[in-house]
């Protein structure tokens, strides 16, 4: 079923967008490319050309390289910004230091966040990126393109840019590595007029959301990751672009407990797939398994000969709550013991499928390391439906804002103003009953911090009715 | 409407408000589903990896979707991006997507074109020889290593990502293309504790790590740091008030609570501690996102510091190749590193993979308690033996 | 030598280092071995219980020894003991042990006496009715409660122990004598958080628990007390100084961050804090010693509070009855109670036993997030449909 | 071996040492004891005297009769201190509030601890238990006895105080529960002179030490537990008896990890037997245990009928490692995987017994909640011979003691001082190299506190050097 994008798109043809001609696009030759020095030394990295994983340095000397046949006019930013990035990376490995530094505050008008300064500490000697942002393109819902939209992309950032990307950034943004401040709006109005692509988040706001490939090419999926994505990045615009928030705060959508898009190791808030009613079985496909004439967990151990499929050894003893048992022949599964955690599922796509019931689970609090430490993202909603257009989910999630921008310190993630508060004063505050499945075990300390209002008779006593009975 | 070539484009300095587009977020994910996909969005049944990098996935209408999948460099120039529009326009009607972990997906409706692709992409190489679109990255092996900017554009790190995962990336290409592993390997790396590559839940993480305290630029850090927020950066309290001689604002610094953990520098950039011989790599293992059969978990810090051995960083790839290889011929089926790792004892891992145990593995932070070893169950190794006889247990 | 009679026997006031001997230490306990078990120390094969209460052990040389265990209510006056010795007289050449668990062990080496000393405990009782010795505590049952002075001779409690043990152990009693749990079953008493008892690892765990803040003895407190040991004794800092309005020293609490652990009370007796209305019983479970099969655990909270209901703890009761049958029911052989709740899940332990999961029972204190689920593994219960509802996750 | 005591030991005959004629010691009738009604009003404790358990009540009235009916001049304290005992009981109950209160300090002579005072707070009401005091007396080890031993004890007992006793104490003491200041030092003469026994310990000193039965009457055991308990009570009594400890101390003796005195939850230092060989297997008991000639687990599961015995399901699955197999009947123990879990052994007793080098492992930190939360004992020592006269193991102790005394805080137990400090630094102060057998996991943060001297070019660095290479 199609979903409506918030306004229609802007048809883009490269052909109609397009700065470069053809033979500007293929102005130098392989022979060329071979011989091809940049104006640096850069022993090590060239070094780093060789061997079967694609080079980023080859890479980097062929934009180098075709920056170095472009016509003067033909880029308005410096020729050299590739040289003088491998010349300083080279100086870098030398030094065994970075050679970027902090930067002032950079970005467009209107928005607090896209745009990430970076300024060389070198700039007398590569001049080029003494100016080097970054600036962060909000990608479609799990990184599906077609060419239009990126060699349109590509013309316009070797236009207006150092011609170098990353595909893609942590968070999930197009990444264009590295222009001058001057060019940071007039790249904001070639994306909104031209491309009609907005830029992500950075900075103390919601952070560009990503989504796992979902019901797009995965029979794992329990619900529409890219529409959801889609759905919450445009409510949140205001929230993405205008940090209002004591520190970043990052959404991710994953389809099933497999979790590929780690939202439960990378986001504050955690949406993950799940399904409340029986896992389907197709018991013709389980018995073609268990003969040998499907190859199990979709082939994915096909580079070594673990043997015949044993779906006792390989299934049924691996689950882990033992719910599943061959009875004459017939898988059986207790689903009311199952905690979904994709195992059979995985090993036997043909034969198995998450129910049809399904919705999501919300865990809050994931972050990396810094600063009280790494966390993962706890249990909190167990089931939530999940349908357009998610009032509920939004709901939920202003709850949360709304308690973490009032009490989060400067830069205290949510996870960490969790750990701060407690989880019950936390729930208590959300609104939210407490529920096992929320902890691993219940607590072991028995230091519980009662509420004076649950302790019949309060806890103003006076001394002397105590003294009364119980003399000094 | 073409892309504009006027120094400033469609910008109007004079008033920056006009014509202004915002909050437009992101393009619309329906209209880059290739026909395939829109046709069996939700209808997916099965999938098969018929051989390392190429996916099939079966509809319940029948249709069939064939996906190349290839690895790549995160790090890409324009070039390299029109060089992947051509092979999609020449065989996937211009439709490409990119995964979580940074590989490049082309997807085709048929086994002719499959066939034709992977023909295609095998024979392009860079003129050093390196792959372009080396195919891979599926099933039991270890896929495209996520990693961070390093020196090529980040300020705080304490090494560089590109070059170390191209390293290990070369080392560990039979991986790539293979699935002969126990289960999947994920591989991370993060050039500082910030962690923007949230390495702290993969099999094998690669993190770079500072190991001297910030130096202090007295002379100006009264001038571009909020020194109260510098002071509440750091989260041992180990910054505090201070003057300089001439009665300026600065701070002052207990060395021995530092855990060079960097969060100062983000905040202060007069309080750089970046330095040749401290800054190194460190190593850990046995961490998984998935809830398959397993709870999630984090990493655990097996391989305390590395050198910085620019460009091909042979001691990490070692280790490395050390913990891979142990667990390539010890886990069992569908067990990744850290399960393995668990059912084993750590003190076997150690012994399997020969790494040394040193006391920086011991946590010595906030919950470290929950990690000490309270009960008898544990397997004798040197180690046990060498406590032992120190302890005057044996001779 | 006799026992002196003498009003102050054989010390002399005036000079109290006379004739004092010190540092003697214990008795040897080679001398309290029956021969039986000299012959055969250190060569045991093998034991057997024979029945609920009664063990054979079997040496290497083909001795035998029959041990009849008897359960104790610990509280003991000299008449019990002097009776004690007349059974170990009668039938054990006057030697007789106690367990760790304040069980009573008659040890005799042949049959037919065995048999004479089943029947002579299972005659004798106290003229209401209870078994004097009943016979039992071995195997997968229930075994003494171990437990602390609670009002008998503590000054600290904030329950009762004797009184508790007897209403609880009353209840059991068929599962002392019996052995038809999946294993065994450790229950443990303490009447207050300092556990004397040690019942922070028991499979269930009762403990008598405070729930106000001390009261202040303004009074006397400077004399009674050194305030700064008052003050540090507090684990969460909620005890400051203060002055009292006629200028003398004393403390004032934070209330809200008290959690009336007693220690202020322990070491400043001008801070008294039990309460008719407040103190109650917190009932902990799965904790576990052993390190069979999995390694030793904390007991868990699993009922915050219930009434100190004297002298029969029907709440109590109640909810350890409920604790042991759902595990009696469901639990594997060889399973203790600790394990049987993680294999389930802690969310199914709630529902089969029908205790109400709140907000208490999260951590909140010290190394609170490592209880934390880091999972999507669940178990759908009703306390997860109640929370998903609230959460406008399902109508 | 029979093992030698450190002085020869007072032969005591209760004929020679009683104090009471055996008219004395049964001076009621059953008739007289059913209808004894004590001097208080005891509704809920004569509850307490119904019901199987044995009543403690029940108990009580016998001695409060007792008394009631001895001559005066057979008592030193007061008749009635039982009924007064049970009188405050039952007021305890109406109040919900015990009527014991703080002591002074009192003790005997040269100790600093095993008298522990004990006041009431209603002594009007009570008069006879104003003092109460409690005297600890150190038990033999694994608490065999005689009766000439505990008749003796009985007649002081109720000839000084109050005739209640605890057997026995949290800690393993025989506990003597209520007398008089006055008697103390009286009773410490009688038990020292006529009994040649010592009182324990108590506050900031090492407490009794206690072990499990041990050889005695275990086949389990992998070391004489009684012999060292004996031997380091004996060798530290300066230690026991006068405290010089930041807080409490406390050893105690398992002879095997199956923990049947829990010195793992109860200890400072906590000592378990262990093997460094092979199970001993006896394969014919093994297949007589197949065949259900023996019934498994020495019958403990007698009680319900769990079905025939299957060694697969009940021993080799359940084994935490999974290390044995049966390889055609015969059954097959991978010692190198095994963590001595004791559970093959608990099963099958007849057939597999712990290995012949035999030692202990040596663990540290346990301690009750209070005051920083419950810890369990953290492995330290792998493996230590255990031979009298134990040098090894008492180096280790005084280096472990050495160190608690020179860092510890007031009232810090050691796992308290041990997380202050954290393992690492611990074990580098008391000398003793990392092993990974010390922890569950290997940390998960990375806040590896370095120390300057492990970095090459240390922490003294010039702000000057380092802007040469990066501007500001």
């Amino acid at each position: 079923m199609p979903f409506e994008p918030k306004e229609p798109q802007k048809e883009i043809k490269y052909q109609e967008t397009r700065i470069y001609s053809d033979e500007e696009l293929m102005n130098y030759t392989e022979e060329e490319l071979k011989n091809f020095k940049i104006k640096h030394d850069i022993p090590d990295l060239e070094e780093l050309e060789k061997g079967p994983w694609p080079s980023f340095v080859a890479d980097a000397k062929q934009e180098a390289l075709h920056r170095r046949k472009l016509a003067d006019d033909r880029m308005l930013i410096d020729r050299d910004v590739v040289e003088d990035m491998l010349g300083q990376l080279q100086v870098s490995f030398d030094d065994g230091e970075t050679h970027w530094k902090h930067g002032g505050i950079v970005g467009v008008f209107g928005y607090g966040g896209g745009v990430i300064g970076r300024y060389s500490d070198l700039p007398e000697k590569y001049p080029s990126i003494a100016h080097f942002h970054t600036i962060r393109v909000n990608q479609p819902a799990s990184k599906f393109y077609n060419s239009d939209f990126l060699r349109t992309v590509c013309d316009m950032w070797e236009y207006r840019g150092s011609g170098l990307m990353n595909l893609h950034g942590s968070t999930g943004d197009l990444v264009l590595l590295g222009t001058t401040t001057e060019q940071l709006e007039p790249i904001f109005f070639e994306l909104t007029h031209v491309l009609g692509q907005d830029i992500g988040g950075s900075g103390s706001n919601l952070r560009t959301p990503s989504c796992c490939i979902g019901k797009a090419r995965c029979e794992f999926a329990c619900y529409d990751t890219q529409d959801l994505c889609y759905e919450l990045t445009q409510y949140y615009q205001d929230e993405l672009h205008r940090p209002a928030f004591p520190y970043k705060f990052k959404f991710k959508f994953d389809g099933c407990p497999n979790g590929c898009v780690a939202s439960i190791a990378r986001s504050d808030m955690s949406f993950i797939g799940t399904w409340r009613d029986d896992i389907r079985i197709d018991q013709d496909a389980v018995k073609a398994y268990i003969a040998g004439d499907v190859v199990p967990n979709g082939g994915a151990h096909k580079g070594r000969d673990w043997g015949k499929f044993d779906i006792q050894k390989e299934v049924i003893d691996l689950c882990p709550t033992k719910c599943m048992s061959l009875v004459d022949g017939e898988l059986v599964i207790d689903n009311k013991e199952c905690t979904r955690c994709m195992h059979c599922i995985n090993v036997m796509p043909k034969a198995l499928k998450p129910g049809k019931d399904t919705g999501i689970s919300i865990l809050l609090g994931a972050k990396a390391p810094i600063l009280e430490g790494a966390q993962m993202a706890t249990l909190i909603v167990p089931f939530m439906k999940a349908e357009p257009p998610y009032d509920n989910i939004k709901e939920f999630i202003e709850k949360v804002w709304e308690f973490w921008m009032e009490e989060g310190k400067n830069r205290e993630r949510l996870g960490e103003l969790m750990q701060r508060f407690g989880l019950p004063k936390f729930l208590e505050i959300i609104g939210l009953p407490p529920a096992p499945q929320m902890v691993k075990t219940p607590r072991e300390n028995p230091y519980i911090f009662w509420k004076e209002e649950d302790v019949p008779g309060g806890w103003t006593r006076d001394i002397k009715e105590y003294r009364a009975r119980h003399k000094r | 409407m073409a892309l504009s070539t006027e120094r400033l484009g469609l910008y109007d300095p004079k008033d920056p408000l006009k014509d202004r587009l915002t909050d437009l977020g992101p393009r619309h994910f329906w209209q880059y589903f290739p026909p395939v996909i829109q046709n069996n969005y939700g209808k997916w049944a099965y999938h098969e990896v018929l051989e390392p990098g190429i996916l099939v996935h079966v509809s319940e209408t029948g249709d069939k979707v064939y996906t190349v999948r290839c690895g790549a460099a995160r790090f890409m120039t324009v070039q390299h991006v029109r060089e992947i529009c051509d092979i999609a326009d020449k065989y996937c009607d211009g439709y490409v997507r990119f995964t979580t972990r940074n590989n490049i997906e082309f997807l085709v409706d048929s086994v002719e074109k499959l066939e034709a692709l992977k023909k295609d992409l095998e024979s392009r190489k860079f003129v050093s020889g390196s792959y372009k679109f080396p195919i891979g990255g599926t099933g039991a092996g270890v896929t495209n290593i996520v990693h961070t900017q390093g020196y090529v554009h980040c300020h705080t790190p304490a090494t560089d990502a590109s070059s170390m995962v191209k390293a290990v990336a070369d080392e560990l290409f039979e991986y790539f293309q293979g699935m002969q592993l126990p289960a999947k390997v994920r591989v991370s790396m993060a050039c500082c504790l910030n962690m923007c590559g949230a390495v702290h839940c993969s099999d094998i993480a690669l993190l770079g790590y500072h190991r001297k305290p910030p130096i202090i630029d007295h002379e100006v850090i009264d001038k571009v740091c909020e020194i109260p927020l510098a002071i509440a950066a750091c989260p041992v309290g180990a910054i505090s008030p201070d003057k300089t001689p001439e009665g300026g604002k600065t701070v002052k610094i207990k060395q021995d609570r530092c855990m060079f953990c960097g969060n100062c520098y983000t905040m202060c950039q007069a309080l750089p501690l970046s330095d040749k011989e401290g800054d190194g790599v460190t190593i850990l293992a046995g961490g998984k996102i998935s809830n398959r059969i397993s709870q999630p978990k984090f990493s655990k810090v097996v391989v305390p510091w590395l050198p910085n051995n620019f460009p091909r960083f042979p001691e990490v790839v070692e280790n490395v190749k050390k913990i891979l290889e142990a667990y390539a011929a010890d886990a069992n089926k569908y067990e990744r590193l850290g399960d393995w790792a668990e059912r084993i004892g750590w003190e076997k891992f150690f012994e399997k993979t020969g790494l040394e145990f040193t006391e920086h593995l011991i946590d010595d932070y906030r919950l470290a308690y929950d990690t000490w070893r309270t009960s008898t169950q544990f397997k004798f190794t040197d180690a046990a033996w060498n406590v032992s006889k120190t302890a005057g247990g044996i001779e």
